[in-house]
């Protein structure tokens, strides 16, 4: 029976912790993504600031 | 007088969609009823016999570990599963990698790379390598056979993981071990293939990779699946040999090695069925069926 | 015995489940900057598009 409640509390925290682990794996792929785009707003802005 | 012709008619409908018995279905939702399941005898069944349809999806996303054994935690795991597949998908649309009118396949190819960490950048984006291809043909297939998007894209994902998590390193040697048993069924074949270089020309890639994913109708493959979700990718050279002997008087009729690729990368869609039962007999019967007590 | 390895596999997925709330609310501010982002990079392709 220990076993058994043991067997089932890690079912469900192995889904739970994929679960976090996918939202960790989004936020680097936003700031990534952010970062990229900061940068290319920087060189457009310098671009146009110099005629 | 009617309830015989009923019955009859009734076995006769179970032999046509792929029970062979309703023994086995019983034996199954006995399985089915067991907290915690009991995953090896389920895999050990699903090796033995083939599953009936109502219950494939399911014990698929057990054996694919979507669903733990203990089932009072499936309504639980089900919702975590629903929202990390929402939170992916939404994060790629505020990313603007999909839109709404993304093909699903794809929407399903850039999650699994965001979640294996193996998205690039919008702005580097380049067109997809031969493992995005064998990933986007099983998930087409997948499409065919699950209704549900969260479903779908959760068996694409753990089906192609653990394909490439336990199969990995033996696919290689898969068109070797294809070319044992034919010597062994048929060696004039073998022979022939051999001297006219079309062995080396088969398209191991569409069989072994893809789990004949886009070669085999889904009502057949899904056939073919149930025997590797359950942890055998022997079953792939078994399918190739048996479409190898099927076609063998076409396949002796010609020399050029080129037609005989093309030719087996788009077979004829009637007669599968039967050649995935006579492939899944000639397996049982090089390795053995397992003896599970069931 | 059993009631304490129940209530420590309550907790721990407690707090796995904290984690990956904390994490979404990462993501969410995220997306919301990416939303803004990508509209101001609209404005300015506008405005240096008409002259």
């Amino acid at each position: 029976l220990l076993e058994n409640v043991k067997s089932q509390a890690k079912g469900q925290l192995q889904a739970s912790e994929n679960r976090y682990l996918a939202q960790k794996h989004v936020t680097q792929a936003l700031q990534s993504e952010l970062l990229q785009l900061y940068s290319q707003i920087e060189i457009n802005n310098l671009a146009n600031s110099t005629p | 007088m009617a309830e015989d012709l009923q019955r009859n008619f009734r076995s006769a409908y179970y032999e046509k969609v792929g029970f062979r018995g309703v023994e086995e279905k019983k034996s199954l939702e006995i399985l089915l009823k067991d907290n915690p399941l009991d995953v090896e005898k389920l895999s050990t069944f699903s090796q033995r016999f083939p599953l009936p349809s109502m219950y494939r999806m399911h014990v698929w996303k057990v054996l694919l570990g979507i669903l733990p054994p203990h089932t009072d935690s499936h309504p639980l795991v089900a919702r975590y599963r629903q929202e990390q597949y929402e939170d992916v998908r939404e994060a790629l649309k505020a990313m603007r990698f999909v839109h709404a009118a993304t093909p699903y396949t794809e929407l399903y190819l850039r999650m699994h790379q965001l979640e294996n960490q193996k998205l690039m950048r919008r702005s580097e984006l380049t067109q997809p390598g031969e493992e995005d291809e064998d990933f986007l043909a099983i998930a087409r297939a997948m499409e065919e056979i699950v209704d549900d998007p969260v479903d779908c894209y959760w068996l694409i994902r753990c089906f192609v993981n653990q394909f490439n998590h336990k199969f990995g390193d033996s696919i290689p040697h898969l068109p070797k071990s294809l070319e044992h048993f034919l010597s062994q069924e048929d060696s004039r074949l073998l022979a022939h293939l051999k001297t006219s270089g079309s062995l080396v020309l088969l398209p191991y890639s569409l069989w072994f990779r893809r789990c004949f994913a886009g070669s085999l109708p889904e009502s057949s493959l899904q056939r073919v699946w149930d025997k590797v979700i359950s942890g055998s990718c022997k079953i792939l050279v078994f399918i190739a040999l048996e479409i190898l002997l099927s076609y063998k008087i076409m396949l002796m009729g010609t020399s050029r090695p080129e037609a005989v690729a093309k030719f087996l990368s788009n077979l004829p869609q009637e007669n599968t069925d039967a050649i995935v039962t006579k492939a899944i007999d000639l397996w049982h019967k090089y390795c053995g069926t397992p003896m599970h007590s069931v």
